[in-house]
C-alpha cells in the first residue's frame, strides 16, 4: 500500500537528477560549442591575414 | 656583513629569462640581467612598462611565473630568505608604520633582521638620513619627503649588499636629492650594488654607471653611462615608449 | 631558532603598540560584542530556561562574530597601508610570521572576551567566569584565530575583502563553534556526560594549526 | 591527465566512448533500479533514492579527494594543469553534492516527515557543499590569477581536512538529540540484488563524473588557446 503512496517523491528524485545532470552537460555542451566557434573563427582570420604580420618587430 | 667569497666571476645579482605574467598581461617578457660586485644600474622606461614588477619581483615579493633570480648566488625559489638577507628595498609605498616612530620602525624592521647592536646602528642611520631630530614623532606626522628618507634607512637597516630602488626620489628635495646620490653611489656609506628605477634620465645618468630601458616587459637598451649614444637611446625610448625621458 | 622568536616577538610587540595607538581594533570589535549581545537579549526576549539553553550559542556568536571583524582589519590594515610586503621582505619564516600574526590576534581577541565575558554574565546571569569556562573560551578562541588569520591573510589580497572572511571562516570553524558552545554549555550546566568536547576541541586546534602553519606560506607571498 | 594540445580530433574518441557507456550504464541502472531490486518493505518504493543517492556522495567525496591531491600537488609545484584538475572535479564534486543534497530532502519527507532533518549526514554535505561553493568563486575575487589558483588550493585542502571533523562534530554534536531517523536501508542486512545495484551505480556515476570532467577540461583548453590566439594576435 504504502508503495503507491510514495512513488511520487521516488519520481521527483529521479526527476532532480536527470535535471541537473543534463542541465550541467548542456550547459557544458554550449560552452564548449561557442568557445569552438571563437577559436575557429579567430583561426580563420589569422590565416587570411598571415602574410603581413608574421614578422615580430622586436628581437 | 655578508663578505662570503664573492670573485669578480661570480655575478651579485643574475637574472635570467624572467617573465611575470598577470592573465594574458605579461609585465616581464624573458628579462636577462647582470649586475657585478658594487655595480650600479638604472632602468628607464615609462609608467606601465614594468619597473614596479622587476623591483617585485627582484626584491622577491612577487613570484615570477618564470625564469630564475640569483643574488650574491642564492636562488630566489630555493633559499628566498638568504635572498632577502641581501637585499634592501625601497619602493612607491614606505613600508613603514604610520602609529610608530622613526626610530621605533627602524628598529622593528632591524629586530626582523636580526641586526646586532642594533641600537647605534638605528642612531647612525636616523642621523645619516637627517631625521635625527625628529625621531621620535610618529611617521604619520612626517612630511613625504621625509618619510622617503626613513624608508632609505629602513632599506639600509640590515646593511645590505644590492639596494633596490623604485624611483627613490620621489618627494625629496634638492638637498635630499644629494644625499640619495650620496648613499647610491656608496660616499655616505660604503659601496654596493644598486638597481633603481626612474624616469628620469639625468639621474639616472649621474647616479649610475649603466643605464638600461625598460619596455613592454623587456630590457630594449642597454650601455654604460660614460659611454652613452644620446640619440640613441632617445630614440629607442621614444620609439618604445611613445614620450621623450 | 632564538632569530625567529626575537622576529615573532618583534611581530607580536609591533601589532600591540600600533594597536594601541590607534586603538581602532579593540574598539570597533568590544563595540560590536557589546551591541551583539543587547541586540540579541532584545530580538530573542530570553528569560528563565531558555537563557541557559541559547546563552552558549549566543556568546560563541558574538565572539565568533566580533572576532571576524576584527581579525578581518588586521591584514587589511597592513596590505591597505602597504606595510604587508616590509613584513615580507624581512628573512623570516613564513610559519613564524604566522605565529606571530596569530599571536597578536589572540592577544586581541582575549581583551576583547575580557569584557565581553563579564557582560555576558551580567546581561544573561550566566556564571561564564569560571576557569572551565575560560578554559574553553581560550581553546575555541585559538581555534577561530588560527583560521581567522591565515584567511584574513587571503581576504585582504582579494577584491571582496572584509566579505570573502566570512566566507572562508565561517563554514570551515563549524567544528570549533560546535565544540564550544557544546563545552561551555556542559560546563555552566555542570553535565558530565556525552562527547569529550574539551578534548575535542584541543584536537582540532591542533589540527588546523598544523594545516595553517604549513599552508600561510602560500596565502601570503606574492 | 595525460592532454593533448589540440582542441580537436585525435582524443575525441575517448569522449565519445565515455558518453556512450555513460548513455548504457545510466538505462540499465535504471533497470536494475526499478525492475531488478524488490521494493524496500518499510520504505516503499521511495527506499530506491538510495541508489542514486549513495553514488552520488560516493562522486561528491571521490571528487573532493581528487581536488586535494591536486591542490597538494599544484602547491609544490605550480602548474595551470594541475589548477584546471582541481576546478573541473570541484565543479563536477559540487554538481552531485547538489544532487546529493537534493535526493536526500526528496527522500527524508516521507521517511521522516520533513524535507530537513539537520540529520548529520545531510549537514555535513551542506558544509561541504558551502566550502566547495565558496572554493570555486574564490579564483573570481582574487585579482591575480596565479594568486587566485594558490588560494583555491589552501581552500581545496583545508576544505577537505574540514570535512571528517566537521562530520565527526556534528554526529556527536546531534547525539544530545533524539535521532528522527527512522530507518535507513543501509544495514548489513541488505539483500543481495540491493549491494550489487549500489555498486553498479557507483561504477556508473563514476563514468558519468569522468565524462563531465572531459567535457569541463575542454573548456578550459579551449579558453587557453583562444587566449593564446588573442595574444599572439596582438
Amino acid at each position: 500500500m504504502e508503495t503507491i503512496q510514495n512513488f511520487d517523491y521516488l519520481f521527483a528524485a529521479f526527476a532532480i537528477l536527470w535535471v541537473v545532470v543534463f542541465g550541467y552537460f548542456f550547459f557544458l555542451t554550449r560552452q564548449l560549442a561557442d568557445l569552438r566557434r571563437e577559436v575557429n573563427a579567430l583561426r580563420e582570420e589569422r590565416e587570411s591575414q598571415a602574410g603581413p604580420s608574421t614578422t615580430d618587430p622586436d628581437s | 656583513m655578508g663578505d662570503s667569497e664573492t670573485s669578480g666571476m661570480d655575478p651579485i645579482v643574475a637574472v635570467q629569462g624572467l617573465t611575470k605574467r598577470y592573465g594574458a598581461q605579461t609585465a616581464l617578457d624573458q628579462l636577462d640581467l647582470c649586475l657585478d660586485r658594487n655595480e650600479r644600474l638604472a632602468v628607464l622606461g615609462p609608467n606601465g612598462a614594468g619597473k614596479t614588477t622587476l623591483i617585485a619581483v627582484l626584491a622577491t615579493l612577487v613570484r615570477p611565473s618564470a625564469g630564475t633570480l640569483r643574488v650574491m648566488g642564492y636562488d630566489s625559489a630555493a633559499a628566498p630568505n638568504e635572498v632577502r638577507r641581501h637585499i634592501g628595498v625601497v619602493a612607491h609605498q614606505t613600508y613603514l608604520y604610520e602609529e610608530l616612530s622613526a626610530r621605533e620602525n627602524l628598529q622593528f624592521f632591524g629586530r626582523l633582521h636580526g641586526v646586532q647592536d642594533l641600537e647605534a646602528r638605528v642612531e647612525t642611520l636616523l642621523k645619516l638620513v637627517d631625521i635625527y631630530p625628529r625621531r621620535h614623532e610618529p611617521i604619520a606626522n612626517l612630511s613625504r619627503g621625509m618619510q622617503q628618507r626613513v624608508a632609505l634607512a629602513r632599506a639600509l637597516v640590515h646593511d645590505p649588499d644590492v639596494l633596490l630602488l623604485d624611483e627613490p626620489d620621489t618627494g625629496l628635495d634638492q638637498a635630499h636629492l644629494a644625499l640619495l646620490a650620496s648613499l647610491v653611489q656608496g660616499r655616505a656609506i660604503p659601496a654596493r650594488t644598486v638597481i633603481l628605477t626612474t624616469h628620469n634620465l639625468e639621474r639616472a645618468l649621474e647616479l649610475c654607471g649603466r643605464v638600461a630601458v625598460l619596455a613592454q616587459g623587456r630590457l630594449v637598451y642597454q650601455a654604460a653611462s660614460a659611454a652613452l649614444d644620446r640619440a640613441a637611446l632617445h630614440d629607442a625610448y621614444h620609439r618604445l615608449a611613445g614620450a621623450a625621458p | 631558532m632564538k632569530l625567529t622568536l626575537q622576529q615573532v616577538l618583534a611581530i607580536v610587540q609591533k601589532d600591540l603598540t600600533v594597536e594601541m595607538r590607534a586603538r581602532d581594533l579593540l574598539v570597533l570589535m568590544l563595540t560590536f560584542a557589546v551591541l551583539s549581545l543587547v541586540i540579541f537579549y532584545l530580538a530573542l526576549d530570553l528569560w528563565g530556561p531558555v537563557v541557559q539553553r541559547v546563552g552558549p550559542g549566543l556568546l560563541w556568536l558574538t565572539i565568533t562574530f566580533a572576532a571576524m571583524l576584527g581579525m578581518g582589519r588586521t591584514f587589511v590594515r597592513e596590505y591597505e597601508r602597504g606595510t604587508l610586503a616590509g613584513l615580507l621582505l624581512a628573512p623570516i619564516d613564513r610559519g613564524a610570521l604566522f605565529i606571530g600574526k596569530l599571536v597578536a590576534n589572540l592577544l586581541f581577541l582575549f581583551t576583547m572576551e575580557a569584557v565581553t565575558l563579564p557582560m555576558f554574565a551580567l546581561l544573561f546571569g550566566l556564571p561564564v567566569l569560571r576557569p572551565s569556562v575560560l578554559l574553553i573560551t581560550a581553546l575555541g578562541t585559538l581555534g577561530l584565530a588560527i583560521l581567522g588569520t591565515i584567511f584574513s591573510a587571503m581576504a585582504a589580497h582579494s577584491r571582496a575583502r572584509e566579505a570573502l572572511l566570512p566566507l572562508l571562516l565561517l563554514p570551515t570553524t563549524v567544528p570549533i563553534i560546535i565544540g564550544a558552545v557544546q563545552a561551555t554549555s556542559n560546563a555552566i550546566s555542570g553535565a558530565a556526560d556525552g562527547p569529550p568536547w574539551l578534548g575535542l576541541l584541543i584536537a582540532f586546534d591542533v589540527i588546523f594549526l598544523t594545516l595553517a602553519y604549513l599552508l600561510f606560506e602560500y596565502a601570503i607571498e606574492g | 591527465m595525460a592532454l593533448s594540445k589540440n582542441a580537436g580530433g585525435a582524443r575525441r574518441w575517448v569522449d565519445d566512448v565515455l558518453g556512450v557507456a555513460t548513455l548504457i550504464g545510466m538505462v540499465v541502472a535504471l533497470w536494475l533500479i526499478f525492475i531488478y531490486t524488490p521494493v524496500e518493505l518499510v520504505q516503499g518504493a521511495v527506499q530506491k533514492v538510495f541508489y542514486i543517492h549513495l553514488a552520488s556522495i560516493w562522486n561528491a567525496y571521490l571528487s573532493f579527494f581528487i581536488v586535494f591531491v591536486a591542490s597538494i600537488l599544484y602547491l609544490r609545484r605550480p602548474s595551470a594543469a594541475k589548477d584546471r584538475l582541481a576546478r573541473a572535479w570541484a565543479e563536477i564534486g559540487v554538481v552531485f553534492t547538489t544532487i546529493t543534497l537534493i535526493s536526500g530532502a526528496i527522500w527524508g519527507k516521507p521517511i521522516w516527515g520533513t524535507y530537513w532533518s539537520w540529520d548529520p549526514r545531510l549537514t555535513t554535505t551542506l558544509l561541504l557543499w558551502i566550502i566547495y561553493v565558496v572554493y570555486l568563486m574564490l579564483r573570481g575575487f582574487v585579482g591575480d590569477p596565479e594568486r587566485g589558483r594558490r588560494y583555491a588550493a589552501i581552500v581545496g585542502i583545508i576544505g577537505f581536512i574540514d570535512v571528517p571533523i566537521v562530520h565527526m562534530s556534528v554526529r556527536w554534536w546531534r547525539t544530545l538529540h533524539p535521532d528522527p531517523i527512522v530507518a535507513r536501508a543501509e544495514g548489513p542486512d541488505l539483500p543481495m540484488s540491493m549491494w550489487y545495484t549500489v555498486l553498479y551505480c557507483i561504477v556508473v556515476f563514476t563514468v558519468l563524473a569522468l565524462f563531465l570532467v572531459r567535457q569541463r577540461l575542454h573548456i578550459d583548453e579551449l579558453r587557453e588557446t583562444l587566449l593564446d590566439l588573442r595574444m599572439t594576435a596582438r
